[in-house]
């Protein structure tokens, strides 16, 4: 499987999101691998750290959903939900979250750096902020060659204190980059309630500090979602310049694998639950007669098949071999290896 | 002696001194009402009280600089850096501004602050959680670096740092934070900055070691034909180039165990000085084991090949007493 | 002249800006002494750079008129008139920018490191934003120990487009420190004028983000700068946090010595020079009968012949020795000599 | 050949280069309109329009991380850091963003970008403002770090560096942008990364050097009764071993003339691999010629001395050829 037929293979992922089912099934797809690298990682196939983003899936699928395989994406170790969505495979996440040659890095990234630069995923950033620029950068390329495509910072809501961003969004209005910036506020950095960090509500009031536009969005509708980022995306294509655009959002779990959230208020989880992105999502579909929950049903249990099938696929590729460490540090390997002696 | 894991040895260490100096406090992201993410502070919050055990946003600039101007103030900040990659993004504060304020104050002004952070590679946390970085730290008069070996002298450094009237950076190899063992703790228990230890002795070559790789070193001596001395320089900033000397006078041979890259590593500080003051009487070339230059690999596999383990050690020594030549480190046959 | 006479001489030095008058001598002393060093320079007796601050000589007095000697200040590179207002002597101004040791810094230091512990100006700094969190920090000592000390922050408007802005301002929110954050908006970064670089021309309205007060100040009116400092320091004192101040100003040469300032439209110096600070005070002065226009002619008279005597002192005395530059690296000199064999 | 000075010949390389290369941009503040602090970009917004070559924010991590974004979109940005002091405040963009993408995307990402910085002491900018920082660029698997010494090679490592599919820094020592040389411009000019030069040739030692210590070796060259190899690096990431352990097997002796601080500087590297290479083989112990371990001062006199001058080259040579021994430097009498 060459890397064209991986790239391959995103696009086709990608443009499933063409159609309501497929995007059902992306969000579905997310909240499945994300349970299954849970059991990985009890089972000790997951080394350092892994964030999952269940509860925030309309936010990765409806981003993936606005933007063009040409647009290019940074996000962070919080990645595994925008890399399926953006067409990165169910087999590629779990390779490179299990360390294997079968992930997108070969097993040299890890959870925190997913990648799939056919379909526009850089790979994902772990230091918090470090994307902002580098999506401004892709942007400032494409203003530079006029190729119509933008770019999609992805970060979160404990991000938006650091100064990497207020530098970017600065930088990108006043040279009207085409980049929208996508905060996913999901109320808390690490175990650090916003409210503890951050002295207002609504990161997108910060837009105004910039005069560019700023806009609140359900992030648990995928719809939304989607509408807004086209909306942003459509102003940066046409030389408006840069959006901040903060989606409402909550994750599930903790904050890392070892985290048990303790530190929530009791009922907060819940009431989220209640507004569950793929739920609503469900509910929407049926209410308008696109899909029947039946046909849902089906989709969830193929979907299941897929990521345990992929899963085992994983688990029997190997982990690379030794000497991939020493390709891909310089363009020439013999400057990695001259230095040795 | 209690006996504590390294974590809890850091958190023994910040809790004497705050509770011997009110003008300690700390600072860092959820090292209060979590207890830091390797739980290296738990228990202060409650101990200590907020106004002195501090959550900040993710804001390294920030409260870097906060506790720089906190420490010219007459406070003794000790700011918790999760992992010390995230150092890049505030470098300045400590390496430009606190390094050299007292300098630029004529010794009006000093910073007593402490950084630590976790360090280092070995748990899977990908390359840009994994750096030990200490080259940042190197080469700038007006600051030292101390890299804890296990609990006790995670413990005994830290006071030491805790105390001093200049910037410190304590680097703690995040793989030994489970590491439990007995810590004397209290005056006894300070390790002084500046003073390396000798934690094995023996003759035929003198292995220099730090952080994490200390006991790589021992684990190799143990299973060696050869007996070596193995010194751990506790501090890298300044580092005890007495103890590392005496020593090689003796054994006349000199191997540096290192987790850092083959290029820009600190163990070259090392085999230089001891080249030039001990010229002649060598009988063989100084060895640096080293990590390859290539970023830290993900894959478990692959990271413990990164990493210098004690068989690699005693490869390397090996073939150093058998040849007398600089051994080439194992990726050149790759 | 030990250090305490030193201090005691920038304490009286301070106290004098109680008087009306003595508020408009050191508006002239700084002046002239920024005219000093400019022929300093000409002469070669200034190494590197060095940044006049002619123009704004109202927003340095009036901070130093407002703040206590127990509050801390940190400054930038263009601080010979902060150092000069807070207390910091003619000679020690001169004589650091002309590297001897009659120098505050014993000429090790240079025109970009003033300082004058005694009257809390810490060691001026060279790196765009680096004296913000310092500030803070100081701040953040006074709140520990409940000095009931604050701290100031003076800044440029190209300042405000770097990440340690944006960290402090919200750390400096959420932690309610008793700092005040003024911005001397003097229209340019180094060449680059405002609109350029900012997307915004009134920099206080990037309080909103922190939610902490902004307010825009006539930064050529020595008693609107200091109310409005006392009015901020007030609310620090009184435990409700930060507020950020916008110093409208101009610099009337140009960024550092070599910089003719081409760059600015025709008309704009001399329409800022109609507003100059010191010829408005004295206006003003006239005006309420404080003091007279003479009497104010001798006062300039008397800082001129001052000023030219403090350089006739500083340029009698000795660059420092070459051991100084081993002091006060480390608090044990023995650690610093050790490193050498 | 037209004569140049060093800021001019900066200029003319990124001409060249952008004429060469549509993907070729410029990004830094004050480098457009203004032509550049230091003026090495001059004319350049007129020659290729504010597309181009752009004036930035002060906001150093913001557009050092747009131009890696820039870089892995097909773009060649060359981003002028004004004094590369203030890289402290966007390092991560570099060593863990920059350095570390064509890793992580597996070599389907390439990140060709060059920050070129001003560097290093003797114009009286004081510490803030006067220190070459390289060791924060080494120890960086998948960075290249290479340093002017004179208008040629600010030229010709400039146009290889803008050529190179890897991020590279160039360190442009601010003393010498007045000095003028003939300039080859053109292929004939192009300096390839990670290649010596030997500016001098001689028989009792070489002397290797770096940036403005070049001129400082050549001198002491020209005023010794002692003749010598004076090898200008010219790229210290990855550095030339191969010309440096020639000319030391026939010198036999070494002295690493370093704008560097005793404590952490480069030049170690240098002395540990020859000492590897070449034990047994060399007539006295390498040496070398550092600043102090202090802050730069900002008085002329002071400064004059932090500097390694020809003076203090000439004397620690005659005294490495009378002893044989590692002569102590000037500062151990104070
Ligand atoms: C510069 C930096 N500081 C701190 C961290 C550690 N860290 C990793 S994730 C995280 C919380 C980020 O919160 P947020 O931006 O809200 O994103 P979320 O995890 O909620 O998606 C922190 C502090 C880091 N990776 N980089
Ligand atoms: C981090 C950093 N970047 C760039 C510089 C170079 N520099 C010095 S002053 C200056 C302009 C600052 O403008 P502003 O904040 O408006 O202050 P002003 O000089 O007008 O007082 C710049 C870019 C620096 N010293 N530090
Ligand atoms: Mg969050
Ligand atoms: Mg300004």
């Amino acid at each position: 499987m060459g890397p064209e037929g991986v790239g391959g293979r995103q696009l086709e992922r990608r443009r499933a999101l063409a159609e309501p089912v497929g995007v059902y099934r992306r969000m579905v797809e997310i909240r499945f691998v994300e349970q299954q690298i849970q059991v990985l990682y009890e089972q000790g196939h997951v080394r350092g750290s892994t964030h999952l983003c269940i509860g925030q899936e309309a936010v990765s699928v409806g981003v993936a959903r606005a933007a063009r395989v040409s647009d290019g994406v940074t996000c962070t170790y919080r990645g595994h939900g925008m890399a399926l969505a953006l067409g990165v495979s169910v087999e590629e996440v779990l390779g490179e979250v299990a360390g294997r040659t079968t992930g997108c890095a070969g097993g040299l990234g890890g959870s925190m750096h997913l990648s799939g630069e056919a379909v526009g995923l850089l790979p994902t950033f772990a230091i918090v902020g470090a994307g902002l620029p580098v999506a401004a950068g892709v942007a400032l390329a494409a203003q530079v060659k006029g190729t119509g495509a933008a770019a999609v910072a992805v970060f979160g809501d404990g991000s938006a204190n650091i100064g990497a961003f207020h530098e970017t969004l600065n930088l990108a209005a006043i040279w009207k980059l085409p980049v929208v910036f996508v905060c996913e506020n999901n109320l808390y950095g690490e175990y650090s309630r916003i409210n503890l960090t951050t002295p207002l509500e609504d990161l997108a009031e910060r837009a105004a500090a910039y005069r560019i536009p700023g806009t609140v969005v359900d992030g648990q509708d995928v719809d939304a979602v989607s509408s807004a980022v086209s909306a942003a995306l459509g102003r940066a294509r046409a030389g408006e310049g840069p959006s901040l655009l903060e989606m409402k959002t909550y994750r599930y779990s903790g904050h890392s694998r070892s985290d048990p959230a303790t530190y929530r208020p009791a009922g907060e989880l819940e009431q989220w639950q209640e507004r569950d992105p793929i739920d609503l999502y469900a509910g929407q579909l049926a209410t308008s007669g696109v899909a029947g929950r039946q046909e849902l049903d089906v989709v969830r249990q193929e979907v299941q098949q897929a990521v345990a099938n992929a899963c085992e696929l994983v688990l029997a590729s190997p982990e690379p071999p030794v000497e991939e460490m020493f390709r891909h540090v310089l363009a020439t390997r013999a400057l990695v290896a001259r230095e040795a002696r | 002696m209690p006996k504590l894991r390294m974590r809890q040895a850091v958190a023994q260490a910040l809790e004497d001194a705050m509770a011997e100096d009110p003008s300690v406090i700390l600072m860092g992201e959820d090292i209060a009402a979590a207890g830091g993410a390797f739980k290296a502070t738990e228990g202060l919050l409650e101990k200590f009280g907020p106004m002195r055990v501090r959550d900040t946003p993710i804001s390294e600039m920030g409260f870097l600089g906060a506790a720089v101007g906190a420490a010219v103030s007459g406070l003794r900040p000790v700011v918790e850096m999760m992992f010390v990659d995230f150092t890049a993004v505030a470098l300045d504060q400590l390496v430009i501004e606190a390094a050299k304020m007292r300098y630029l104050s004529r010794g009006r002004l000093e910073v007593p602050l402490v950084l630590r952070a976790s360090a280092g590679a070995g748990l899977g946390f990908g390359c840009q959680h994994s750096q030990m970085a200490d080259q940042w730290f190197r080469a700038t008069p007006g600051l030292k670096l101390a890299v804890a070996s296990g609990p006790q002298n995670a413990y005994g450094l830290l006071r030491a740092a805790v105390r001093d009237p200049d910037p410190v950076v304590v680097l703690e190899p995040r793989a030994l934070y489970g590491q439990r063992d007995e810590v004397e703790t209290g005056e006894a228990g300070i390790v002084p900055l500046g003073q390396a230890r000798r934690a094995s002795q023996g003759e035929d070559v003198t292995l220099v070691a730090l952080g994490q790789m200390v006991d790589v070193a021992l684990e190799a001596v143990a299973r060696a034909s050869w007996s070596a001395d193995v010194i751990d320089l506790q501090t890298l900033v300044p580092w005890d180039r007495t103890a590392v000397e005496e020593s090689v006078r003796r054994t006349r041979r000199l191997v540096v165990v290192e987790e850092a890259p083959w290029s820009g590593g600190w163990g070259t500080e090392v085999t230089d000085h001891v080249c030039g003051a001990l010229f002649g009487e060598l009988l063989a070339p100084p060895v640096r084991v080293t990590t390859p230059d290539v970023p830290v690999p993900y894959s478990g596999k692959l990271e413990g090949r990164w990493l210098p383990d004690a068989g690699y050690v005693v490869q390397q020594v090996d073939e150093l007493l058998r040849t007398g030549r600089r051994p080439q480190p194992w990726w050149t046959e790759i």
